[in-house]
């Protein structure tokens, strides 16, 4: 069992959001038709880690890179053009290329780890967030912070409040 | 149901619906085996390369008798190369002679015998009765006792397979065998004859030549031997110790060795015998020393080097210089192609000859050599047959004096001009029996076609011609096993004659040069019980030879019969105001005279000097292209007085502009599907004029004219741009030479 | 040898030099006739197609081994000159870094080796390579029955989208060295081995050896004062030495 | 800064956002099944069927030759690579430069970049003579036991191509996540359980906005320097060989120059497609086609300056294989085609400099087609006038394109677009959230 709470403005989702994190309410989640910069300062949503995953990979894919072009050139020594086995000009290029493939693809994972996607399955969610509703969500609340939830969002100015099993 | 196998069943899938592609790609790729990574550098450990055997024959693309080796791999010949023992052509080989392969495995080779059914079609029949039936021929005419109505006629054959003809000649019955090669230089035979006495050509010493004078002889293409003159050149180049060579070439059209040639000299057309008897001028009356320089003198007063600058073009300051040179260097004068091949080749000879008379090359190293007769040469009941010949034969067959003409290896349809009419002579003979390994022209005119063997597949021996300063002789063995239901033309002879109830001692052709060859190592002073020893490694060296008659220099000149010189100009025929250009038709070293026509690999091989594959052309100068606005594959109309053919025009850089130049070879209307109806046959346009002296067509004495039929066509070649533009292709001072 | 060590080793610009062979030809101009026995020669030994007319039409011939040809003047002062023209087997040849999938490399005999199997027909090594002597298979050529009986065992035949190009006669210098090593001999002698066109060649125009050995006669012609290479300026060092022809008869050999 | 008007009908409302968008996507007309058949139908017929003929007598159906071994296939894999710079530059660059404008059509300029490179790689496809081993070329083990040659440009090429699809595809997807939302939520059935699917279960909660919003940011910083790189590697399989006219430093800007702008002048004729077809006029507006126009001046330019050095540094090598290179391009058979280019993208772009002709978008549609009609000869005439002449003028050739290799082009063209075609019908083609984020904000604030 799930509370929602749906708003028109933005400022009152994001004060019911505050509320509820000041009472301590865990699992809150706060939906929005885009992207909301305000949010996730309130929110405490300050730099995020896909960066990290970012850097790494990119990293890494630079170092793979290299030393995929090197490591394949020694399993079978092959001289062409009187160039040298190791050419550097030639390997930094495929470095530069495996350094943005790699970046991409984990800041791809990064992304998934970060947000907690994919799910699929049974979390709370209103439609109308998607077009241009604000839904502030409380997620499996304990019995005893039903009422308090209930309480914040419908204080905050919630044109709605429902209690849903998971819609989505 | 029958068992479908992975690949089968890929493709079965594939074939359904969206799996098409992927299941053709699929297919593609378990195509076979993966093999291992670099087959050729690193084999595998259990791959063994098979063993090759080399079998040593004699070439029989041209006359130039090249010693071949063949490789042979599991009974197939897989490559022919030239013979490292043999001294014609010392382990190297031309184009042509390489091409032999195409020639024994050419899918259009005749497999069985055929009849004529009078439809213009052929059927297959057996060999017994297509034996059968020449020999009842061949015996009604010999009880009738009519010999000279019967007519052998076949292309160039030497060796001792003559002496098997002669045989077969007594046997059956048959009064001439005649030998007709478009090739044969007969004016050359005749000029040797009537100023050195030689029967046999002497031996060009090109190799140790510093200065070589060629008038028209194309000697790095088609004279005589190519290959063997060839390694000459390549020695007089560079392998001389005291100087590179020299080479100057007379001719209208730049040839393969005119554009080696240091010089090339664009003489008038039908003017290089009175350029040769300007040049002896000059020498006799500046140069020349000799107890008979009086009578020279006297014989070449009007060959004055201003009166033949006229004539052909040279100009005289050249005329005088080249005397000097021809005259102070070891030098050497040959003559050939078609300066020679007018109404006064043999005078042209002749001249020439005496140039080198002149300049004393006779007998000497570089010179010209004469070669002693090696004596165990068949000279035997043959003549070779002159286009007057020719002409008297084809009288003979049309007046039905000609009951049976046996024809083997020679296409007088195809090489002789269409004026001639021998094709329609042909009609008129009861039975020709042709005995040929292709369906030629000449061979399409037969009744009964018996398919002979391949010269890979045929016992023979050669002595070449010219030789090469000392006696050898060559075997021609079989290096592959028959590949169809043919026979060699000795056998079909001894069969036919056994058929006919002549008791033969010889079963083949093989015992029959077996037992000739032990009556020579008897005459030789040869132990009889050694002979076995003898053939075998005759056989495997392919070539045997004797330093005995060595050449026969200095001294023993003989004086040049002076009053043989003669007039020298050689007759165009055609009104010059109607017909503006000359012809000048040419062999190509890929085709010779039309023979190699059939070979894929000639085919494919761009013309040395033009690029042209698959075609014929007709070669104009620059000059005389823009002046009639024709443009490379224009085709244009050549008209001879005799004739007119139609071919794409080639504009070539070194030509005379009153000159018009064609390569024969092409235009087949039979020979198979590689040379069947592609380019035409400039011979059709030859009006069919002979020197006097030896009968021989003046194939290069024609006038035409041109017209452009605004038909154009793609000219096939492989050149781009044949000029260097200025890069650092040729040498870095090229561009000094611009 | 360490993997270090041979990394160095490929890394210097000369590095063939150490090995037993460098095989390299000289082609003297001055004896070339350009008769062409040598484009048919390579045709046999090697297998080449008979490609037929239609594809001669739009110029997709395959001659390992051709003759080009430059005119120079006018008439009647016309000059032709003849100049072989086949794979330089480049020690620093543009066309083995194009390929991506290493189907054309250096080998350790100082060849150009092109391996077909491995050949995915990008092409780019044609296109690469300045001399133009790499050609490509448009289709899968046939020969005509029983043509196909003259075919070299020793040489593979191509298929369709493979690229194709002078070996130096790989098959007979591998069998030269099969022999020598039955003999117990270290290295091919002088001569032993020779490529098809070298062994046809009616003026001993072509001479082929080992550029390692300093006593080998190609080494001796390709120190000839004559000799240059051709686009010397495109730095691929070709293992291929010309040597010019003389024009006029005052410089002696 | 004057903040332009971004709708030229008036803003529209959240919802009627969301509904102009979906219905695009959901409703489809016969029109549309039509015209998707025909596509398909000139795709299977012109492209597929003569490629699988290839495949199967050899890469000889085309009209390439000894001298010409590359020909149309590879100058359209050029084209097609060049016309994929559109989707970066306007997604990646503009969306880092904060340009509003950007908004509703880079989604499908991402488009344009992710199916350009698709038809592009089918091409190189097309090309190689043995497809069915064509993943010799990728870094995978083979039964030969044997790794690609990393010092092949080629490899580079396969390398940025591989990269360059896998960036772009994640970047188009990554930014339609929230939109395969609301087309979820829209639906029902099977539409509705694809795109729940293919939302991975988006919500839209800040955590959500917030890691895309840094991942997406990261994308384009990461996609900018791949586009640039790439089209220089394409123009390196050329500018490493040593064929005169190919054999150029300034080859890699000329190539991105290139392509950035056959990529912008495609997007120009996408824009108006989407326009005329899909109903976007309010939101593809004067500002957009104003701004790509001023763009595209800009990049001709540029273009044509370079083409201008390009000519004029192989005269100053006074080498004679770059001025006989120089005089066959500019004088020789191609010539008409030479001039043709020159004209479409070196002078027609200059009518743009009239704001009459920016700001109509049927003039605009004719000069962004010529544009890319000059483009597409240019790299015709890059590949036609050079690799048949090169160093050895014996060897001296030419080169026609094949009926084959005429079809396969045309069909690349259908290809592109049937490509396109299924894209409106699955993705939204302009962003929903992106508008929405443009239009005024749902604050109280602002209402009251």
């Amino acid at each position: 069992m799930d509370i929602t709470g749906t708003f028109q403005y933005e400022e009152d989702a994001i004060s019911a959001a505050q509320g509820l994190h000041a009472a301590g309410i865990k699992n809150v989640s706060l939906m929005s038709p885009i992207p909301m910069h305000a949010a996730e300062k309130a929110l405490g949503l300050g730099k995020s880690n896909v960066r990290k995953f970012t850097l790494i990979g990119a990293i890494l894919g630079g170092l793979g890179g290299f030393s995929m072009c090197v490591a394949t050139a020694l399993v079978f020594i092959m001289p062409t053009g009187g160039r040298a086995i190791i050419a550097l000009p030639p390997y930094l290029l495929i470095t530069y290329e495996t350094t943005i493939l790699i970046g991409v693809l984990s800041t791809l994972v990064g992304f998934f780890l970060v947000a907690k996607l994919p799910a699929w399955k049974n979390r709370p969610y209103r439609v109308e967030a998607n077009v241009n509703r604000f839904v502030v969500a409380v997620e499996s609340p304990s019995s005893n912070e039903v009422k308090k939830a209930e309480q914040i969002i419908r204080g905050a100015g919630a044109l709605g409040i429902e209690q849903t099993g998971g819609t989505l | 149901m029958t068992s479908i196998n992975r690949r089968d069943f890929f493709k079965f899938v594939g074939a359904g619906g969206a799996g098409a592609g992927a299941g053709y790609l699929y297919a593609e790729l378990v195509k076979r085996p993966q093999e291992l990574l670099v087959p050729q550098v690193v084999p595998p450990e259990d791959y063994s390369p098979g063993l090759a055997t080399w079998y040593n024959t004699v070439c029989n693309q041209c006359s130039g008798g090249c010693g071949i080796s063949v490789r042979i791999r599991e009974g197939e010949a897989k490559k022919i190369e030239g013979n490292p023992v043999h001294p014609v052509n010392q382990g190297r080989l031309c184009a042509l002679g390489q091409s032999g392969l195409n020639a024994l495995y050419n899918p259009d080779r005749l497999k069985t015998p055929l009849r004529n059914n009078n439809e213009g079609r052929f059927q297959g029949i057996e060999w017994e009765e297509a034996i059968d039936e020449l020999a009842q021929k061949l015996n009604e005419s010999r009880a009738r006792r009519q010999s000279d109505r019967v007519q052998l006629l076949t292309g160039n054959i030497r060796g001792h397979v003559n002496g098997l003809i002669g045989h077969f000649m007594e046997w059956v019955g048959v009064a001439s065998h005649m030998q007709y090669d478009f090739t044969r230089p007969a004016n050359l035979y005749e000029a040797n004859q009537l100023t050195f006495g030689q029967s046999m050509l002497p031996y060009y010493d090109i190799r140790n030549t510093h200065y070589l004078l060629s008038f028209g002889a194309d000697y790095l293409g088609t004279w005589l031997s190519p290959v063997h003159n060839s390694l000459g050149y390549g020695h007089l180049r560079q392998g001389q110790t005291e100087k590179r060579g020299t080479c100057i070439q007379v001719e209208p059209r730049m040839s393969l060795s005119g554009a080696n040639a240091d010089e090339w000299l664009p003489a008038v057309p039908g003017s290089e015998g009175s350029l040769a008897l300007g040049i002896a001028n000059v020498i006799a009356n500046g140069h020349y020393t000799g107890a008979d320089q009086a009578e020279w003198a006297n014989a070449l007063t009007t060959y004055t080097p201003s009166n033949i600058a006229r004539l052909t073009g040279i100009s005289e300051v050249d005329i005088e210089r080249i005397a000097e040179e021809f005259f102070t260097n070891a030098s050497l004068a040959i003559a050939g192609g078609a300066a020679t091949a007018g109404t006064e080749g043999v005078a042209t000879h002749i001249a020439v000859n005496a140039l080198n008379y002149l300049a004393g090359n006779i007998g000497q190293k570089g010179g010209v050599i004469f070669n002693s007769d090696p004596g165990f040469a068949q000279t035997s009941t043959f003549e070779h047959a002159n286009y007057q010949q020719m002409i008297t034969l084809a009288e003979k067959m049309k007046n039905n004096e000609v009951d049976i003409l046996i024809l083997h290896d020679t296409n007088p349809i195809f090489s002789m001009p269409s004026s001639s009419n021998f094709q329609e002579a042909m009609e008129n003979v009861p039975l020709v029996v042709a005995l040929s390994g292709f369906m030629d022209e000449t061979t399409a005119m037969a009744d009964l076609i018996l398919p002979t063997d391949n010269y890979l597949e045929s016992w023979g021996d050669d002595v070449p011609e010219p030789a090469v300063g000392f006696s050898v002789a060559s075997i021609s063995q079989p290096v592959v096993s028959r590949l169809y239901d043919t026979r060699s033309l000795g056998d079909i002879l001894i069969d036919t004659a056994r058929m006919m109830g002549t008791e033969v001692s010889w079963d083949s052709t093989e015992a029959y040069i077996q037992d000739v060859w032990s009556r020579i190592y008897a005459q030789q002073g040869g132990d009889p019980s050694g002979f076995d020893n003898f053939w075998r490694s005759a056989l495997e060296a392919g070539v045997w030879g004797q330093e005995t008659a060595s050449t026969n220099q200095g001294s023993t000149v003989k004086p040049f019969p002076v009053n043989q010189l003669s007039d020298v100009s050689n007759k165009l025929e055609g009104d010059e105001s109607e017909y503006p250009f000359v012809l000048h038709p040419y062999l190509t070293l890929t085709f010779l005279d039309g023979r190699g026509a059939n070979l894929p690999w000639q085919q494919e091989l761009p013309d040395p000097l033009t690029s042209v594959v698959y075609n014929s052309w007709v070669e104009l100068n620059p000059g005389t292209a823009v002046e009639l606005g024709v443009k490379e594959g224009d085709v244009l109309e050549v008209t001879s007085p005799s004739g007119t053919i139609r071919a794409p025009a080639f504009i070539y850089e070194a030509i005379r502009p009153d000159v018009v130049a064609m390569p024969i070879g092409q235009g087949h209307e039979q020979y198979g599907r590689y040379a069947e109806q592609r380019g035409v046959n400039p011979i059709d346009l030859v009006v069919p004029n002979f020197d006097q002296r030896s009968g021989a067509l003046a194939w290069a004495g024609t006038r035409v004219k041109i017209l452009k039929t605004g038909e154009r066509v793609l000219l096939i070649k492989t050149d781009g741009i044949t000029r260097t533009l200025g890069r650092q292709i040729l040498g870095p001072s090229e561009a000094e030479h611009g | 040898m360490s993997v270090l060590d041979t990394i160095r080793k490929y890394r210097e610009a000369g590095y063939y030099k150490e090995f037993d062979y460098h095989w390299g030809m000289t082609v003297d101009l001055d004896r070339c006739t350009g008769c062409e026995a040598c484009v048919v020669a390579c045709q046999a030994e090697n297998n080449l197609p008979i490609v037929g007319e239609s594809s001669f039409a739009q110029r997709r011939e395959i001659k390992w081994m051709r003759i080009e040809r430059y005119w120079e003047g006018e008439y009647p002062n016309a000059k032709l000159n003849f100049i072989p023209m086949f794979c330089q087997q480049c020690d620093e040849a543009p066309c083995e870094t194009a390929c991506p999938v290493f189907a054309t490399y250096h080998n350790q005999d100082g060849l150009n080796t092109q391996i077909y199997n491995r050949c995915i027909g990008t092409r780019t090594c044609a296109v690469y390579c300045p001399y133009e002597v790499r050609y490509f298979n448009w289709f899968t050529y046939t020969w005509d029955e029983p043509l196909e009986r003259q075919l070299n065992p020793d040489v593979s035949v191509r298929e369709k989208g493979v690229m194709e190009k002078c070996t130096f006669c790989i098959q007979r210098i591998r069998q030269a060295k099969d022999l020598a090593k039955d003999d117990d001999r270290r290295k091919v002698r002088d001569g032993e081995v020779t490529p098809a066109c070298a062994q046809s060649c009616p003026t001993e125009a072509l001479v082929f050896g080992d550029l390692n050995d300093p006593e080998s006669r190609v080494s001796k012609m390709a120190n000839d004062p004559r000799g240059y290479q051709v686009l010397e300026e495109q730095n691929t060092s070709p293992s291929v030495v010309y040597l010019q022809k003389v024009h006029g008869d005052e410089e002696a050999i | 800064m004057v903040m332009k008007k971004l709708f030229d009908h008036g803003e529209p409302s959240y919802e009627q956002v969301n509904q102009d968008v979906i219905k695009s996507l959901i409703e489809t007309g016969p029109k549309y099944w039509m015209l998707l058949a025909t596509t398909v139908g000139i795709t299977v017929v012109c492209f597929i069927v003569p490629w699988m003929y290839q495949i199967h007598m050899g890469v000889g159906v085309a009209g390439m030759n000894r001298n010409a071994v590359w020909g149309t296939y590879l100058s359209n894999f050029i084209f097609w690579i060049g016309l994929s710079h559109s989707g970066t530059l306007l997604s990646a660059v503009l969306h880092i430069t904060q340009s509003d404008w950007r908004k509703s059509i880079y989604r499908s300029a991402e488009a344009m970049t992710l199916f350009s490179l698709m038809v592009a790689a089918t091409f190189v496809m097309v090309h190689v003579g043995r497809l069915w081993f064509i993943h010799w070329s990728f870094p995978i083990p083979n039964p030969m036991g044997l790794w690609p040659n990393f010092r092949s440009p080629i490899m580079f090429d396969v390398m940025a191509i591989t990269t360059y699809l896998t960036a772009s595809s994640i970047f188009i997807y990554m930014g339609s996540v929230p939109d395969f939302a609301a087309v979820r939520d829209y639906s029902s059935g099977l539409r509705r359980r694809i795109y729940t699917v293919l939302s991975f279960g988006w919500r839209g909660t800040s955590k959500e906005w917030h890691t895309l919003g840094w991942a997406y940011t990261f994308f384009a910083v990461l996609v900018i320097p791949l586009a640039v790189s790439v089209h220089s590697i394409v123009s390196w399989d050329f500018a490493l060989s040593t064929v005169p006219g190919l054999h150029q430093t300034i080859f890699a800007p000329y190539f991105v120059c290139g392509a950035i702008y056959s990529g912008t002048a495609g997007i120009v004729t996408v824009m108006y497609c989407l326009r005329r077809f899909l109903g976007f006029e309010r939101y593809i507006g004067k500002i957009h086609v104003d701004y790509l126009g001023k763009l595209l001046i800009a990049l001709s330019m540029i273009w044509t300056y370079i083409n201008i050095m390009e000519l004029f540094t192989g005269w100053y090598s006074g080498s004679s294989a770059e001025i006989e290179f120089l005089k066959f391009r500019l004088f020789g058979f191609y010539a008409p085609m030479y001039w043709e280019m020159i004209l479409f993208c070196a002078f027609v772009p200059l009518l743009m400099l009239f704001k009459s002709v920016r700001l109509n978008w049927n003039r605009m549609l004719v000069i962004s087609i010529l544009i890319n009609i000059g483009m597409l000869s240019e790299r015709f005439i890059i590949v036609s006038t050079s690799l048949p002449r090169k160093l050895l003028p014996d060897s001296y050739g030419f080169y026609f394109p094949s009926p084959a290799e005429i079809s396969i082009t045309v069909g690349s063209f259908a290809m592109f677009a049937t490509l396109f075609l299924i894209f409106i019908k699955v993705f939204p083609a302009v962003s929903i959230y992106e508008v929405k984020e443009t239009l005024n904000p749902l604050r109280r604030a602002e209402k009251t």
